[in-house]
Order: C-alpha cells, then structure tokens, then sequence
C-alpha cells in the first residue's frame, strides 16, 4: 500500500517514516516537508540515515493510497481537502478531527483506537487519532467506568516529555530551562479532558506537569469507587477488558524494581500499559497508565487503526518492544 | 525515481544516487555528509562541491 | 555554640555540615561516621574538600551545646539516649520521634516546622523534623483546612527525587535503573499521610512517584472545597498565612515559563514554594508545594529550628537562594 | 535455531532476549538466571513484559545450538566447559576468551568483530565479541591505520552510559552520585587499550569519563597525521572501508543539529556511527564513533557474529533503526 | 559600592544578580533588560523571588560605581562607550575585549582571571573575564606549561552544560534534541584555543562536546611530557601553584567514589577544581579540570576580580561550596 | 586539635597537618589526594607512602 507522510519533518512524522519502513505492506512514497524539502531526511531524523530519504515539498504531493497527517492543529484542517484529491485514506494525527469530525469530502473521521471502536474501524477511510495522554487516561478509566467502578470526579495527574509539544522550539522547551523542570504548566482545563469525557464517559480534572524526559506520557488517575473494592477487583477488570488487546498490557507486579507502568520501558514502542492499586480502606483506586506519547500516542495509534481499517495484523510495523534498561 | 547511475560524492566518498534527466548546474545533495554538490558535466556525470554557507550550529 | 552531625556521611548529615559551616554562630566540633571514620570528609563530600574536615567515630564523641542526628530510623531512637548525655539540645532528623515523642530523658520532643509551630520552639531542648513529603503537603494544606476551604480527602500526588531515599545503593537506586525512571513506587498507603493528617487536618491519600532528578521533592495537591472558589480566594489565604514566614514563597506566576512551584530552583535552599489554581467550575483547588527534601525537608528545617528554638535570627547560616538555571 | 542465554537475568542477556525474539531463525529455549530462577523476566525485564518468559536455574541447562553467555569476566571461563557439553557454539560477551583464547574443548575462539573478521567467522563454533569501547575504537581507527594515516599514539577520550557496568549497583552506580556526574573513573590505563592496539594496530592512550546516560559509548579519538590531511581524505577512507557493511553508518554532515555520531540516537540498534573532523592545519584528525554499549558492543554483536558464522543474513533480528528524538 | 547588571535576564546576568545580592559590599541598583523591563526578574530569574526586583530599561541607565555587561558578543563593544559615561568601572563578561582590548574611554581591559593576573588588577577600571571553557583549560595547563612538561599540542576534550550558549532558545538547545545529547558540535577549531594559548602559552588542540547538563564545563587535557613524568610530580607542580588560590581546589583523590574533578559539584559555586593521572609509562599527563561555567566561567570570576581589583577580600560574595549530591 | 606543623604530602605536594603528638608509624591521611601517609620520623616530621590497596572504583 502506498502512503505519504505530511509533516515528516516534525517528531510525529519522523515516527510514521520509522514506523512505515518497518512495516510489511506499506511504502513511502513521500516525506513531505515545506522547510527541508530537497534535503536529506537524515539532517533531520539521524536515526533514519541509512535509508537515504529526501523529503518533497508539500507542492508535488503523489497520489497515493494513505495519506498520514502529521500536522499541528489547524494546519490538518487546512491541508485537508487538497490531500483528500490525491489519497483515498487519511489518518489524522492532530486535535483537527477528533470529535467526529467530518472530513471536507463528507466522510466521518472514525476513532483512531481499535481498544474502543475496533468495530468502527474496518474500511475506516477517515481515521482521527486522540490525544496522547486522553489515550492513556481512557484505556485506563473506561474499562473501570464501564464496570461501574467510578463515583463522581476522576482527578488525573498527567506527566509528559518534551516531545509532546512537538520539534519547534520556544523558551519553556529550551533545555536549560526544561532539562530539570518539574514544570506544572496546566494546572487546570486541559483539553484532554473532554476527550476523555467523550470515550471513557468520566469527568477527568487533569493537572499536567512537563517533566524531564524526551519521551513518554504518564497518567495517575484517582478514582473515588462508590463502595469500597479490593485491588483484585480492579486488576481483573482490567485483564477481562485488555485480554485480547495485543498493545495494552496489565502491569501490577507484587515484586520486582518495577511494578506499575513507566514510560522508560515504553520508548519506540505501541504499548500501553495500565494497572492499579488501591488505598487499604477501599477508599480510592490508583490506575496508572503509561505509554510513548509519539507511537501509541500517535503514530503508532495511527498505523495500527489503518491495520485494522484495511483487514492487516494489528501488530504489523509495530512489533518493536522498548528497551531495558531504558 | 529514475535513478540511473551512482557517482562518488567529492567530499566524502560516499556514493550518490544521480538521475539520468541530471542538467548542469543542478545541485544535488549528499546523503552521507550533506554537501551540496553542483554538477559540473552530465557526460559523465561530474559533481563539484557547491559553495557553503556556514551555519551558526554552536553551542 | 558547639554542634556535632551523627551521621555525618549520610546525605542529610553532608547538608548539615554544609550549613553548620556557613552559620555564623555555630561551630563544628564533630563529623561522626562508623564506616569513615579517620577519612576525609571530602572522599565523601566533594563539595566540602576546602573545609580539611575529617570524620569521627561514634565512639568519641565529644560534648556539645547541640547534636544533630541524620540516621535512619530506628537508629535514632537507639542511639538517642546516649548522645543526650553529651549535648544539651538535640535536632533529629529521622522518623523516630515525629509524633511528639519523648526523649529518653524525658522531654517531649517539638516538631521542627516553625511554620506551624513558632510558639512550641523557643527554648526547645529535643526537636523532631517531619518528613520531606510531608513537610511539602502539610505547608500546602493547613492554611487550606484552616480557613475551611478542604471538604473530604484530599489527593496528594508527590514527586521524589533519588536522594530521598538515601546514600545507601539498592536495586531501586542502581543509575541504569532509576536514571529515565516514573517509578509509582508508593501508589497508597505512605506513611506521611500519617504525619499530613496530624499537623494539616486533613485526610491524604498519597501517591508517591520516584522521578528522574537527584534532589527535591513536589506534591500537586488536589482539593474539593465545599463550595466553589476562585483562584485569589485561595491565593489570599496563601499569602496571609505565609506573609511574614521568611522560607515560605506564594510562587503562582500568570506570565512567564515557570508560573508553579518547581523543585529544581530550590536545590540547596530552605525555601518551601507553594502555589495554587482552581478548574473553571470552581470544583477543584489544586495546590503545588516545592522544597529540597534535603533541606527545608531534613537538614536545613533542623537548623531552622534551632535557630528560633535559641533566638537565632530565623534564616542564619540558610541565606543560599537558589540557581537558575538550574 | 535453538539458543539459550545463560546470565539472563543482566543487561546484556536482558538484550540478547529481546534479540533472540525478533530474529526469524532463532528460537528462545531458555533464559538462565541463578537468583531470578523460577521467577518471571518481566519482573527484571520489565520490557519483554508481553512475552511470558520464566527464567531457568543453571543447573537444568538443556541442550541447544548456540548458547549466549552475559557472565561476568571469570564466569565465562569457569562455566564454558560444562555449557559447551550441551551447546555446539558458544558466543560469548565476556572478557575471558577475547585474545584469541581456546576453549576448554581446544576451538580458538573467534572474534566476534564481521567488520574486520568476516572472513575468519563462516563456520566458526566459538565466538567472543570486543568490548563496547574497543569496539567503537577499533571500527574508527583501523580504517586509518591501513591507510597510513595514523603516526604516533592515539588519544581516545572515552564516555560511557551507566549500563556499561552491568546491573549490579554499588556507591558508584548510586543514582544520587551518578545522575549528573562526569567521573573520569579511568584517566589512563584502560583495559580496552590493548583490543584496541590488537585490532585497529594503534597505541591509544585512553581516558573514560562515566557520564549522565544509560545507554551509549562514544570515543572521540584523537589522531595525528603523519602530514597534513584534509577531512575529505579521512571521510573517504571511512566510506570505501565501509561501503558494504550494514552496521556502519559514516555520519559527518555539514548541515543541521546532528553533524557527528551521537550515541542518542543508536540506543537498541546494531549500528555504530563513525565520523571525522580535521584540524584547519591538517595536522589532527578527530574521528567520532558511538554504539550503544548493550547491542553493537555486546549482544547485537553477538547476534550479527553468528548469523555470519551461520551463513543467515547479516542484519537478521538487528533491524531496528533507533529513534529520533531520543 | 553601587553595581548595575546590564543584561540581567542573560544566564551570567542573572548569576550577576544572585552574586551581587549575596556580596556584603556591592549594592543593586538596576537589573536590566530591553524584553523584560517594567517586568518582575521572578518571572525570568525564580530562585530570585523574594528579592523583589524589577527589571529597568537600558535608556533609563542610572549612574553606578560599577557596571556588570552580560551582553552577546558584539553588543558589549556597541553599548560600551555608553555605559562607560555612567559607570567608573566596567566589567565584561563577552569575548569582545578579551585580548587586551581598550576601552573606548582609552583604557586596556585587564584579564579578569586572578589566578594568574593578581598583579594587574589592582585599581584597574576595565575588567575582562575568559571564556568558560578557556578558563579551565589555561588552569588546568598554565602551571605544567611553567613548569616545562608541556611538549607538543595539547589534546583538549571540553564538555559543555546547555546553560554554555545562553537563555536563547534554537533548534540545538530544544530539550528533545538537547536532553540525551552527546553533540560533537565543534570537532575543531573552536575559538577558546586562541585564548588558552595566549594565557598558558601552549597550543591547544580542542574538540568541544555539548552533553545532557544545564551547568558545568569540564576539560580532559591531553599532555605529552618532554620525558616521562609521575604523577605526583605533575600534582606537585598543581599544589604549589595553586596552595594561596581560594578558588583552585587540587582534586585527585586516591580513594572514594568521585576522585578527580567534576563539574556536578561545582554548580553555583566560584571554584575550579583540577586533577591529574598519568600513564603508567610516563608518557601521558592527563589534566582535567571543572567548574560552573556561569560563576567561576562568566559572574564569579567578575565578581572575583573586582574584589581584587577594589581590595575587598577576594572570596566576598563567593562563599558557596556547592552540593553533595547535586 | 592540637595542631602544630605543616609538612608536605609526598604523593601530591599537598598541605598536611599533623599534631605534635604524632608517633612512628603512626598513619595520616593527606586531605588533598586521600593517600595514606606512614609517619617515617617525628622529629622531623617525616610521611611516606603507605602501601595502597587498589579499590575497584570501575565503571
Ligand atoms: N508530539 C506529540 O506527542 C503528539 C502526540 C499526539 C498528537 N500530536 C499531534 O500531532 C500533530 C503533529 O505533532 P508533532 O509533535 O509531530 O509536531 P511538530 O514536531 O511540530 O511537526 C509538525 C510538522 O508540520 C509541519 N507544519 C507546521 N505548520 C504547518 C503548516 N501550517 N502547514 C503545513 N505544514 C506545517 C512542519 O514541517 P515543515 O515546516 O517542515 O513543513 C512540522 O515539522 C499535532 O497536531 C499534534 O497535536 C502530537
Ligand atoms: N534523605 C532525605 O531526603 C530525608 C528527608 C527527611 C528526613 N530524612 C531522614 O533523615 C535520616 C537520615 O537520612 P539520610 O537520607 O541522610 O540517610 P543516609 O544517607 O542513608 O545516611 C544515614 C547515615 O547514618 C549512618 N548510619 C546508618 N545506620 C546506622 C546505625 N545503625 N547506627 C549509627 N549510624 C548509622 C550511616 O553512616 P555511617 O555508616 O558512616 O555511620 C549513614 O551515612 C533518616 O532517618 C531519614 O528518614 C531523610
Ligand atoms: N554492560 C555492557 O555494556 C557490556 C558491554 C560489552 C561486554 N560486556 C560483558 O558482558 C558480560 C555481561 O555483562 P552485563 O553488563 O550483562 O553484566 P550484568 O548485568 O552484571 O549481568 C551478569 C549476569 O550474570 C550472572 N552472573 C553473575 N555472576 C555469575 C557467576 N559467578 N556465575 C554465573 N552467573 C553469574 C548474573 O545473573 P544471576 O545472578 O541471575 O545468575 C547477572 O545477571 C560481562 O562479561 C561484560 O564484561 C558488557
Ligand atoms: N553562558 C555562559 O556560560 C558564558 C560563559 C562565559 C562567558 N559568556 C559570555 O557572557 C555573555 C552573556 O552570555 P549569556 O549566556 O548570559 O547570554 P544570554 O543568556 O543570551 O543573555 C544575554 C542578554 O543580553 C541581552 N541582549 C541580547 N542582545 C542584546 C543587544 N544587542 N543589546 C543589548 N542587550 C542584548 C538580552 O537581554 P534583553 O533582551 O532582555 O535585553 C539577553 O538576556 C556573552 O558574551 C557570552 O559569550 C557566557
Ligand atoms: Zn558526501
Ligand atoms: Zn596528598
């Protein structure tokens, strides 16, 4: 299947490169990039130097079957009709056309994560795909809220990497400021969540702090049960929900250095992990979701919903499974 | 692509894919070290290294 | 007046010699460590390798005005005894005499927060110093529970860097480990909510996250208030009850990069930074509190102390104000 | 192929699983742990989580093709004899059988470099691959010492990632003294400098500094000429020398933020980068080199070493490219 | 004496101000700025808080004893003719006058580097500080190159902190490129060799690394001896040269964890410390030296030698010691 | 302390304190470069070098 990437100069777009290159069925017809195009992808993704990529300029976009948009907000609303002309499918990775969007041709954008709406996706040719950290928030909490298991308002403390925000640089990513920053810069009103409202059907009050990493979205949901409950309860709901999923593991060991889901496994990777505790009153439930806020948080959703859309292994492209150490 | 022919890039050695449309005084740049080389003949082909701007790329 | 630091090789007892040394009216007499002892004190304390200090062994301890013990719990309350004989005033860092104690010569010890307790400290011959997390969350949260603005539990969310835990190495502390690591190591039931409880009025339940840095600790304290607020209600409660608190900073900034309190500019100082918001609805207070656990949590709240427990200007020997960039 | 890791349970055997696992024709018969036998490889390898591996005692070693040893130098040697009863080809990490050394079933083991031994390997039934700095030195140096441009000593200043010493902790590996340190641990008198005069045919005088990464080696060598050379000579010889060898990336770019090897960038990869400089007189060449520690100077290398040995190709299970950002 | 710090919201303005607070005898009078003025240092500068500042304007430029210039290169030399009507003394921190440049009132900038210029500073009115990098490498090599073991070019391995470049934000410094960077940016050629020759009369040969810290520089200097040496005699040499020097601390420890120089220790403070090794045949010194390229590499050193040069104690201002663990 | 001379570390040139109440064979440890110092003489004050054990402070 033929696909380009637009945006393939920014971190998501790099991603969608590495991630198509690995997979069976798919080829790159264009890197597209406004800035560098004639140049060598590897001035800009080194890791990707042996394949000996140019990125095109967005003006000689080729026809293809898929076309990737690895756009900020606004620019994929923008860019979309005139992409729709020259591919037949497009998975969208900004906020553009999360909410059910519909594309300029008329389609429906579907939601880009088979965990929930794995039954929407197939021929699937409008794929939106959420955001990183309402990813990690909704696989975490919808299986619980589907279970009953959640009274009243969720609070999520979210931690995200400085590759969240993307390649462009500004003041509060410069690397003295950020390199040891524990910066709460979204106290309040994320727009995550309504995303998460939206698919796990929770009020999410959401406080983000960036945090010293590249890569890697955290979330520490607490949620207040209407009764008591034991963390086994918990812990088999979610085994019971994720059981068939190949990308979300259930990560609550009772031994070991590691026992809860971290992003520092996750790197690279299309995984996300999930799993709990619980206050010894019963009182509270502590679910813990972590994953790499470019793959599955992006471009991996993206490449694994256009798996499931056109009937390929779910799995395909994505089999990379991090490092340890980290 | 209609890559026709690979020559040495002059800076480093490395080998540079070339089409066969190649016109003189087009530049192509290196994959292996990011040298923009100008073509000086088509018959064969014959790259020479573009004047470079030096970048600011400090610390 | 003459000090000594038990324990001196431990990292809370390196930030007591660091600080006894710049006090202008302490002198030390002892740097007391079992396994160093004979040593240099710089093969353990780089930063100190000018002073030409050199360790002691507990056996030779020598009288003194005041003693600082920086040992692990338990260590504390079997040793206590002992050093009592040999100083007037003792400053205990560990854990052993937190919840008003009594010396093993018979006085009850004084908690180390003149925050809270300045009338308790004047005179006070046996000073306990609360935990570092529990330092952070209980200066967010009592002006809070005080002015009536905290209905039910409230969620901490603390943060913790590696010299939390210690100069001892482990598995958990091992660099390839806990270098890249959002270790939710304590996801319930931390025993700080023990010593929030007490002194803040309130019911925590804490998460505890051990994160990429060295120093510092952060807790994002999240507050149902029984009605809805706004930002400057809390804000004023924050900043009357903090006016005249030399070490206590209200940082909640509405322009620039860093707007919250953030531990990394207060590696080696005494302050404790507390700032809030509050959702759009009002529904939620979210209060972020910042310190060095080594200091205003350990080794600078004794000499802090000790300072008004012997009428010593407050912030003598802890005028260090912190870098940027950090 | 069936292959067993003995020594599993470390950061080497933690990668030789995870390589095993991707590799089309080589089947994981048992990952061998003394202290982790019985218990699941998730609980150390937290990455490999999806798997389902357990790890086995060494005592109940089954008969294999090949078996991997991660052992410590002496392990190596004490253990070879017993495994090579059940494995018909050793491919070992450790220092012990480096020099060309026998086993104790009298083979001369083979050294596990295919960039400079392709010839020796077809065929080869004991391999023991270089240390990771070596490696990245010797895959720099040997380039320009065959062609001449190499007089007098080399200068190798040397940085590696805490992983570099395996997983045991100990002081120095403490996160606290390690996260932000720049130790140079050894300013002279490496180990390494002997593989590297063995292989490349240079006298290195070598300076390791520890620094703030898990993951990577980087060698930064400093030549001098036997006259006056320009950078376009030096790149030249790197490109023809390894024009053919798919680990070998040659990365010396004149444009953007990533000009020379970068060990950020190779962390899971079996590649190693080497690039040049050259001094504005000619008169020192600086060639850069960088892996990561785990795969290209350890377990990828081994992997890459037996699919030489075993006529597969070269590249089969090392496929990942590395990320960006990183 | 009343001091004003022109560039204040710069990296070195900003330790300017911090110095100067903490300096008994130097008093503030402006903080300025073009971007920031009218705005509170806090917002810029947060371990500055309490402090209370403002930020004023260039042109509103008041009369002072002593003007601070933490400006760009370029712009010192632009505005100095100005500032010089308003302020007796000037002191640079920028290369624009380094080379024993006038002022434009006449007078030759002095070389704020007491270590070797005690005799000159006295009284002087125009004082000129070193690069960072440059200052740990004459201090490392001044006192070898005296004492004749410096034969030949000088390998110099310098590593810089991302604070090195300044508060400017660019695609090098962006946290995602900067965070794990091992970046060879300046393989040769960088302009501080001129500098290092000039003050230690030796040739320096450098290769510049920016790697994953905010503070520090340290330089690993290669040394060929005329004829084999031992270390104690190289250390000799250091000891006797630097024994009255408060801020030259000989550091080459044969015990313990951290034994030679490194810059983690150093942030904040005004020291330099140097060590040495040296091969086991004689025929390599190995120099290494560290310090915090914002105090002792730009403020401090300032601060330094205007204590000299107005015969205030040397180390007024400058007490800091750094901390263990950093 | 009773401090009462200062002699040289022969490992490093460094400052040593010593007491006065120093005896032979007695050991002193040089601040500046952590050498074990064995007093040779009292009067004067004499150190040499006391034999070192090599600690494994590897990477
Ligand atoms: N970063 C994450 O973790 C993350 C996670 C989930 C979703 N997302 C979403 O994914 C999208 C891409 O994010 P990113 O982090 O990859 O961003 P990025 O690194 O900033 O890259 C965006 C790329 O888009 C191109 N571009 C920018 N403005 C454009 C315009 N007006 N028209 C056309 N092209 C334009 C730029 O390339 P050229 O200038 O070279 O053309 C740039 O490289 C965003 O919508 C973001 O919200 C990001
Ligand atoms: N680290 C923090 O952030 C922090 C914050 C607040 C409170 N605290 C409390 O402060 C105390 C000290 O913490 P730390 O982090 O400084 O610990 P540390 O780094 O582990 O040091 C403790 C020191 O105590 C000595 N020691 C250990 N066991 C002993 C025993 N049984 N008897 C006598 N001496 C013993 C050891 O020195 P030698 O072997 O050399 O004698 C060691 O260096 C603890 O109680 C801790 O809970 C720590
Ligand atoms: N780390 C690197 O970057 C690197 C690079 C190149 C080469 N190497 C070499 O590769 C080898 C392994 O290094 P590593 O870093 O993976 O080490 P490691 O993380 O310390 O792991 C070594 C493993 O060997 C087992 N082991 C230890 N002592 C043993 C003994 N006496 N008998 C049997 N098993 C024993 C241990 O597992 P159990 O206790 O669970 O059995 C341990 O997990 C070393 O020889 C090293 O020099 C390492
Ligand atoms: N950073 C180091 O480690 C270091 C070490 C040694 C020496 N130095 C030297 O010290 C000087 C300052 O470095 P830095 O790192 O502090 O730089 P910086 O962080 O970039 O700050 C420079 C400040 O100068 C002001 N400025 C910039 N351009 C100006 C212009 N054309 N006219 C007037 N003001 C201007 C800016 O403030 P406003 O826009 O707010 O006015 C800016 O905050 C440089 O010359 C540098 O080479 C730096
Ligand atoms: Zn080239
Ligand atoms: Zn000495």
């Amino acid at each position: 299947m033929k696909v380009s990437v637009v945006g393939a100069a920014g971190y998501t777009g790099g991603e969608l490169l590495r991630l198509v290159h690995a997979h069976p069925e798919l080829d790159l017809v264009q890197a597209v990039s406004r800035r560098h195009a004639g140049r060598p992808v590897a001035e800009v993704h080194p890791n990707l130097h042996h394949l000996g990529l140019t990125f095109h300029p967005p003006q000689e976009l080729a026809p293809v079957d898929t076309a990737f948009l690895a756009l900020p907000s606004g620019a994929s609303a923008e860019l979309e009709a005139g992409v729709a002309e020259l591919a037949g499918t497009i998975v969208d990775l900004s906020p553009d056309f999360r909410a059910g969007a519909s594309s300029a041709s008329g389609d429906v954008y579907r939601t880009g994560l088979p965990e929930l709406y794995a039954d929407e996706l197939p021929g699937a040719e409008r794929i939106s795909v959420p955001g990183c950290m309402a990813t990690a928030a909704i696989l975490a909490l919808a299986p619980l809220s589907k279970a009953g298991l959640v009274a009243g308002d969720v609070v999520v403390d979210a931690r995200t990497g400085s590759s969240g925000s993307g390649a462009e640089p500004g003041p509060s990513s410069h690397h003295a400021e950020r390199g040891n920053a524990f910066r709460v810069y979204k106290p309040a009103g994320h727009r995550h969540e309504k995303e998460i409202a939206a698919h796990a059907k929770v009020r999410a009050r959401m406080t983000v702090t960036a945090v010293p990493s590249v890569r890697g979205a955290q979330v520490v949901c607490h949620v207040t049960p209407p009764e008591p409950v034991e963390r086994r309860d918990v812990l088999r709901v979610l085994q019971r929900e994720y059981r068939d999923r190949p990308f979300v593991r259930v990560v609550a060991r009772s031994r070991g250095v590691h026992r809860l889901p971290d992003p520092q496994f996750l790197s690279g990777t299309n995984f996300v992990d999930v799993g709990c505790a619980v206050d010894e009153d019963g009182g509270r439930i502590v679910v813990v979701a972590a994953l790499d806020n470019l793959v599955k948080g992006a471009a991996g959703g993206g490449v694994q919903s256009l798996n499931v859309a056109r009937g390929l292994p779910e799995d395909a492209g994505l089999e990379f499974p991090g490092l340890h150490p980290a | 692509m209609t890559v026709a022919t690979t020559v040495q890039c002059p800076q480093c050695g490395g080998a540079v894919d070339v089409s066969d449309e190649l016109m003189v005084a087009e530049i192509v740049i290196c994959q292996h070290c990011s040298s923009e080389l100008e073509v000086v003949t088509t018959d064969p082909v014959v790259l020479a290294l573009a004047p470079e701007v030096e970048e600011d790329w400090g610390e």
